[in-house]
């Protein structure tokens, strides 16, 4: 049942997106996000975007994850929210 | 704050909710969305273009506007990424750490001492340095060349499969930046300098913009490519799938350099010596 | 050639982006030179795109050749003819004259700032000529992207103010973007005149409306409308001249004619106007905008921070001009919005001269200016009685209209604010005036003004300031052709 | 009428303008000075041309650029407007003659500056009187206030910028609070703004609107001192002699009655006033100033200050003449702008002199001044007399048009106005007069060699004073201009 | 109870991107901390291109790539049904660049900002710049 399938990825989605959010480290937050975006991938992979999918898993897991931890490792992992 | 911004946030929701009330049912083929000019992009694409893969082919050519700026806005958050944070004046750091690779010793020369030159003996490394993991770095050698080579399938294959010149370019910028991490930013630099991934980025987007610009000197409208048939000697439709790889191969240069160059500067903060 | 001017004024820019930036690497006095060619080219094509228009009202380019829907479409009507001349214009005038601030603020990096520049300029230029919604998506994003750059590169809390830009800027795109969405999703297409004709069916459907009130949202929010105006000032306040000569004038301009362009092209005045009543909303948070925008420019002890919350009241203007609904408001607000761009201009260029010589744009570094630079301030006091709103400069004819229009409207609290606001002008600009005029040592006799004093910004600072300040009279006296010839047909027809 | 399509007028707005450069590019002072003579009298000769063809019932016209529609920027020389430029100009010449005395007597600092904005200034008054309607005329007034600004607070002080800001205060917060709405009101509804004799607004307003207009409008061009806005006018004093003699007794508070006058002919129409039976609205603000302007004037002690406030009575005669909407008031009102003008620049002239010679500012110190500047007082005499309104001087035929007007109009309180304020002019200009002549020997503080300012200031306050009696022997050609004019704006 | 359901179900994708564009904008508003701000924008901008891409989705269609039946390579006519709409694919192409374009830019700034603060946190931020201003006089 492809739908239930769809749902949890969706759910997770929704979970990783407030936790990249509420965590109180940023490099925990880096990775939460790329988490996220791996996830949205799939949900489109899902959905027969293949291309967006693709770039998405290269883009928005990949490279963006590493810029995001690229700056964090400049500046400071510490955050008060 | 918190209270302002949950205000403005369920503001904004309950609009949205309120406009999707009216939204046909969802992945309904009779939706307009999916009736009115997608159709005729399914339909005709491929004998247009020769492209099967009808995202390529709208990417490219349909759309090619579109992309031309999308390739435009990396080059420029390239270049707006060097100009905020490049700092060529710094002051010289106050001290290098040199590994003496035979004994794998650390030696902490201070500001004024005699810095050696890198060679097999001594091998400069960075501040916040964690031991080699000879594992990491020899899986890495290892697996860039297939990545490389996968990415240039990508590039290559976008008319079949999925993927086109900007996935490929993001995987082979992604594998220049895996070679950078796995051993240190000056070894990536050596390979691919800052002038080298700049120079790159310009040429890029301006195979783009120049094979349009040359449909228009042939006589058609900018990035026209069925213009291009005289040139290869082939039907319009397949000058146009050409044009097509051409511009995907100066799309995946672009993207690819400008991924390294913004790791480059992200990483080092600038200073362009010691990354991640 | 006549037929491929649409594609000229983008591809020149755009060419010369990339030219530059190499330059950059190679030499860096070829910039500057590049940069100015480029937009030249492109200044001539836009004048040429508008007497094509004037002749056989409207040109169309199709871009790759595809036929709209399907293709991409350039659509050059009056009103975008207009501003693009308009971008080209001042673009121009502050590249020649923002050599010496970028040499000054950061020399280590003229080709990455020229590189922006005229990337910036470029995406402006598609903004205005493209009639793809989606396509004016991404154009807006790289006109926004180099702006954020060039205007995070200042000193000081540059950076913070440029990051809150970006943020505020992200969101309003964002939206916009949404807006387009519903609108494919209830249409299935992106062409402007494509929506426009399909629109009509559902206009009852809420989803018609959302994407309405979304697309507008967003562009108040880029566009700098009262409330949503917080990123302004900063952003304005602590910019460099260089960025800012280009950057104040054209981005909230450009953004006033992405609105009246998706009010008017894409959904119909019909439906903007009197099916779908938020115009009265609209103009009362104008007359907000221009009450306190006013008020706020008084509170202000430096130069750029007051023509800030001044460009936040005439943003009120054009905005309140448009949403009165009527010809002669539209009009003014189309009118407003090339003169707007022109007064901005000079102003900054002004104040840019002002603070080169005098190391900061405090009020108290004023003092004696109108000895020691006479020219500089001659320029200035134009713009600033253009801004006011004094006959011959063209500041006074768009208020004309627009007050006119606010008469015909009935709309006498936006005719009350824009009295006002004048009044406050005359006030802010006055009291600036008093400290360049009475200098500190009073006297100093013996007839004609001491030459041996005068310490004035550099020529190629001082004379495109003076030609902006000559254009601003030349448009005043040139209004009767620009409204007859040109911005009549840029009004829809059904509107009285 | 025939109108004939000349470049004239806008020449003749144009010759000050085109001075500015050459006076500011010239290094030496006699150059500037004879430059600003040349202009002056080009200027003269250029309105003096159109004269002739004028008497005639002639009108110039020329249109510069069709701006808004239905209001161009535009000129049109008709009677009343000539003879304010012919007024004005010539006045000019004098003032420049003077001003270098002036001037260089006091070694005033910035000269050139002074000269050129007062090059400007004059460029807009006379552009005022050549405006072909109220677009055009809004332009020159607006331009007129802020090329006056930078005379009034010449001497750049303290006391300079309080009094410049109170004038920019008065003058631009009134043209842009009240003036731009009427306008853009009169535009509404009628869609032109061209000056027409018959009256703009025939038939188109309400009485309530068209009252609100009239206020408006004579509130709006605050340049006319009408009192309760006339505050800025004692304040403008500070300025150098030579601009209040100028500027404020004939450009810009001439500038402020003569463009009320074109308001209400040109604008309303006088069908429209006495319809409406408007006139009396004016009648009660003009004799309110007049009388209110006298009596404060009884108490003052400085001279400026004290023809300021006679300034504004005066002024007001002109504005009850047209208030009167009677032939013989308009004539009167008319012409007082000329015979006013003489009167008044000569007593500036005076003012300016005594205070060069021997630095007294005030009344109270001029005891005996007679003996020592006899040519001064004697011209001074005149001069206040032609402004009580007493043959032999110019002012007695204005005022026996304004006394006839009221006859003819009914207005038998207008009449007790007009006899009051005489006596409150003569109350406050005979004790000067008295005191400068009459006094014991041994109470006066100047001996009695005469000493007289220098020559360039003294010739110039002769020649006004001279042609303020000669005008009422010979009033032509201003005569026959206000007559023509009265005829064209009552349509008789 | 199915039909109730139904349209609340049927539109699941809708209310997710919805409550991701919400979670989006509070991070951007609400989090003091700029990297945060940063994530929250990303998070808005994604939750738009998923709002894109359900709106391309079509029900008993495959992925957008052409496929040739063995028999007679490209004879057969291509049945729009067959294929889901690329159209919003291609437009998200796009989005997902300018997002990491905006995302690099705003790195960028943020560590400028670090680098003249010492921090990330916008009201310590705040309480800096006030206090150079109280010293500078």
């Amino acid at each position: 049942m492809i739908g239930l399938l769809d749902l949890l990825i969706l759910m997770i989605v929704i979970v990783c997106g407030i936790a990249a959010i509420s965590i109180k480290d940023l490099l925990g937050a880096a990775i939460l996000f790329s988490a996220y975006s791996f996830m949205m991938c799939l949900l489109w992979a899902i959905m027969g975007a293949v291309d967006v999918a693709f770039t998405e898993a290269s883009v928005g897991a990949g490279v963006s994850t590493v810029l995001f931890v690229a700056a964090v490792f400049h500046t400071t992992r510490r955050t008060k929210d | 704050m918190r209270l302002f911004a949950l205000i403005i946030v369920s503001g904004c929701g309950f609009l949205l909710i309120y406009g999707t009330a009216d939204f046909p049912r969802w992945a309904d083929p009779a939706a307009p969305a999916c009736t009115h000019v997608s159709d005729y992009y399914i339909e005709k694409s491929e004998e247009q273009t020769c492209v099967p893969n009808i995202v390529t082919a709208i990417l490219a050519d349909y759309r090619g506007y579109d992309t031309m700026f999308e390739t435009t806005v990396i080059f420029g958050a390239g270049v707006a990424c060097f100009f905020l944070l490049r700092n060529y004046r710094r002051k010289a750091p106050e001290f290098r750490l040199y590994r003496h690779v035979p004994t794998g010793i650390t030696f902490r020369i201070e500001k004024g001492g005699k810095f050696p030159d890198d060679s097999a003996e001594f091998k400069r490394i960075d501040s916040l340095w964690t031991p080699q993991d000879i594992i990491i770095e020899t899986a890495v050698r290892l697996l860039i060349p297939f990545i490389q080579i996968f990415a240039l399938y990508v590039i290559a294959h976008g008319h079949h499969s999925p993927g086109g010149g900007f996935q490929g370019g993001v995987i082979l910028g992604a594998s220049i930046i895996l070679f950078a991490i796995s051993k240190d930013l000056r070894s990536a630099i050596t390979r691919i300098g800052e002038q080298t991934s700049g120079l790159l980025c310009s040429t890029g987007v301006f195979v783009y913009v120049g094979t349009g610009t040359l449909c228009l000197l042939l006589g058609a409208n900018f990035l026209d490519y069925g213009a291009l048939a005289g040139l290869f000697h082939s039907t319009t439709a397949m000058a146009r799938s050409h044009g097509i790889m051409i511009v995907e191969i100066g799309v995946g240069i672009s993207v690819m350099a400008v991924m390294v160059c913004l790791y480059y500067i992200i990483s080092s903060a600038g200073n362009m010596d010691e990354g991640l | 050639m006549t037929r491929q001017l649409p594609a000229l004024i983008i591809i020149a820019p755009l060419i010369g982006t990339f030219c530059i930036s190499i330059a950059g690497w190679i030499n860096k006095r070829y910039c500057l030179p590049i940069l100015i060619a480029a937009l030249g080219i492109s200044l001539y094509a836009s004048i040429g795109l508008l007497g094509l228009v004037i002749q056989e009202h409207g040109v169309v380019y199709r871009l790759g050749g595809w036929d709209p829907p399907w293709g991409i479409l350039y659509q050059v009507d009056y009103l975008n003819g207009l501003v693009l001349i308009v971008i080209a214009v001042v673009a121009l005038i502050n590249a020649v004259a923002c050599r010496k601030h970028v040499l000054e603020e950061y020399p280590d990096r003229v080709g990455p700032f020229f590189t922006l520049y005229s990337l910036f300029v470029t995406g402006l230029f598609g903004i205005v000529v493209t009639a793809d919604a989606f396509n004016l998506y991404v154009l807006l994003e790289i006109a926004s992207l180099s702006g954020y750059a060039m205007i995070g590169m200042g000193n000081g809390r540059a950076p913070l103010a440029g990051l809150n830009y970006l943020f505020m800027g992200t969101i309003g795109a964002s939206f916009y973007l949404l807006g387009v969405g519903y609108l494919y999703l209830v249409t299935g297409s992106l062409n402007m005149a494509d929506i426009a004709l399909i629109l009509p069916d559902i206009y009852e459907s809420r989803v018609a409306m959302t994407a309405f009130v979304i697309c507008m949202a967003g562009l108040f929010l880029k566009m700098a409308l009262f409330p949503l105006h917080s990123w302004m000032p900063n952003a304005y306040t602590h910019g460099s001249f260089a960025a800012l000569g280009v950057i104040a004038p054209l981005t909230t301009k450009v953004m006033i004619y992405v609105m009246i362009r998706i009010s008017l092209t894409v959904f119909t005045p019909s439906f903007v106007f009197d099916r779908f009543r938020i115009d009265e909303a609209i103009v009362w948070l104008a007359i907000i905008a221009i009450v306190a925008g006013s008020l706020l420019a008084l509170s202000q002890s430096r130069l750029k921070k007051m023509l800030a919350y001044v460009i936040v009241a005439e943003i009120g203007y054009m905005v309140g001009g448009f949403w009165l609904g009527n010809r002669q408001g539209i009009t003014g607000a189309v009118l407003h919005i090339v003169n707007d761009a022109m007064m901005t201009l000079c102003v900054f260029l002004a104040a840019g001269a002002i603070a080169y010589r005098q190391k900061g744009d405090d009020f108290e570094k004023m003092e004696g200016l109108f000895i020691t630079m006479p020219f500089t301030m001659s320029g200035f006091v134009v713009a600033a009685l253009s801004v006011i709103g004094v006959p011959p400069t063209c500041g006074f004819f768009s208020k004309w209209y627009l007050i006119s229009g606010g008469i015909a409207a009935g709309q006498y609290a936006f005719v009350g604010a824009l009295l006002l606001s004048s009044l406050v002008h005359v006030v802010l600009f006055f009291r600036i005036f008093e400290i360049a005029y009475y200098r500190p040592e009073a006297g100093h006799h013996g007839g004609g003004h001491s030459s041996s004093v005068i310490n004035e910004a550099p020529l190629d600072m001082v004379i495109p300031l003076l030609v902006g300040a000559g254009l601003l009279v030349v448009l005043g006296l040139n209004t009767g052709f620009l409204v007859d010839r040109v911005i009549r047909f840029a009004v829809p027809a059904q509107l009285i | 009428m025939e109108t004939i399509v000349s470049i004239k007028p806008f020449l003749a707005v144009l010759v000050s303008i085109a001075a500015v450069p050459v006076l500011l590019s010239s290094r030496s002072a006699n150059i500037r000075e004879g430059w600003t003579f040349v202009a002056a009298a080009a200027k003269f000769a250029i309105v003096a041309s159109m004269l002739p063809s004028v008497l005639d019932g002639a009108e110039f016209v020329y249109t510069v650029a069709e701006v808004i529609p239905g209001a161009a920027l535009g000129f049109r020389v008709d009677a009343m407007g000539i003879l304010f430029a012919l007024v004005s100009s010539f006045l000019w010449i004098v003032t420049s003659a003077y001003s270098i005395g002036y001037m260089r007597g006091l070694n005033e600092h910035s000269q050139t500056r002074y000269y050129c904005y007062f090059a400007l200034s004059l460029s807009a008054a006379v552009g005022v009187a050549f405006a072909a309607n109220l677009l055009t005329l809004y332009l020159f007034y607006e331009m007129l206030s802020f090329a006056t600004y930078p005379l009034v607070t010449h001497h750049q002080d303290r006391e300079a910028q309080s009094s410049g800001r109170k004038y920019l205060l008065y003058i631009v917060g009134t043209s842009i609070g009240l003036l731009l709405p009427a306008m853009l009101i009169c535009y509404d509804l009628t869609g032109t703004l061209e000056f027409s004799n018959r009256g703009l607004l025939a038939g188109k307003v309400s009485k309530e609107l068209a009252g609100l207009l009239l206020l408006m409008f004579l509130f709006g061009f605050a340049k006319a001192a009408v009192m309760p806005l006339h505050a800025w006018l004692p304040a403008a004093m500070v300025a150098p002699t030579p601009v209040s003699a100028l500027l404020h007794a004939v450009a810009v508070v001439k500038v402020g009655v003569f463009s009320i006058v074109r308001i209400f002919t040109g604008i309303f129409g006088m069908e429209t006033l006495s319809s409406f039976d408007l006139g009396s609205y004016v009648l009660f603000f003009a004799s309110a100033t007049i009388l209110l302007g006298s009596f404060i004037a009884l108490s003052q002690d400085g001279l400026k200050r004290l023809l300021a406030f006679s300034t504004i009575a005066q002024l007001s005669y002109v504005i009850l003449g047209v208030g009167l909407l009677s032939t013989k008031g308009m004539i009167g009102g008319v012409i007082h702008i000329a015979m006013h003008a003489f009167g008044k620049i000569t007593l500036f002239f005076c003012a300016g002199a005594i205070f060069i010679a021997t630095g007294k500012k005030n009344i109270s110190e001029m005891a005996g001044i007679g003996r020592r500047m006899p040519i001064t007082m004697t011209a001074f005499f005149i001069a206040a007399l032609s402004i009580i309104g007493m043959p032999p001087c110019g002012g007695f035929l204005s005022k026996w048009y304004l006394v006839l007007g009221a006859v003819e109009a009914h207005r038998s309180p207008v009449l007790l106005v007009l006899l009051f304020s005489s006596l409150l002019n003569a109350a406050y200009f005979m004790p000067i007069v008295y005191r400068a002549f009459f006094c014991r020997p041994e109470a006066n503080p100047f001996g009695n060699e005469i000493r007289e300012a220098p020559v360039f200031c003294v010739v110039p306050l002769v020649i006004t004073a001279i042609i303020s009696v000669i005008l009422l022997f010979y009033p032509q050609p201003f005569f026959r201009l206000a007559s023509l004019a009265a005829a064209q704006m009552t349509g008789m | 109870m199915d039909e109730l359901l139904s349209p609340i179900l049927s539109k699941y994708n809708y209310w997710v991107y919805i409550t991701l564009m919400m979670i989006g904008l509070y991070a951007m508003i609400a989090k003091s901390n700029l990297v945060k701000k940063i994530i929250g924008m990303n998070i808005l901008q994604t939750a738009v291109i998923l709002f894109y891409v359900s709106i391309g989705a079509k029900q008993g269609a495959t992925i957008p790539i052409i496929r040739h039946g063995h028999e007679g390579a490209a004879a057969h006519a291509v049945r729009a049904a067959d294929y889901i709409n690329p159209l919003p694919h291609v437009l998200m192409l796009t989005a997902i660049v300018v997002s990491v374009a905006t995302l690099g830019v705003a790195l960028a700034l943020a560590i400028r900002i670090y680098r003249q603060y010492g921090t990330l946190e916008e009201d310590d931020i705040a309480t800096r710049i006030t206090g150079d201003i109280r010293k500078s006089p």
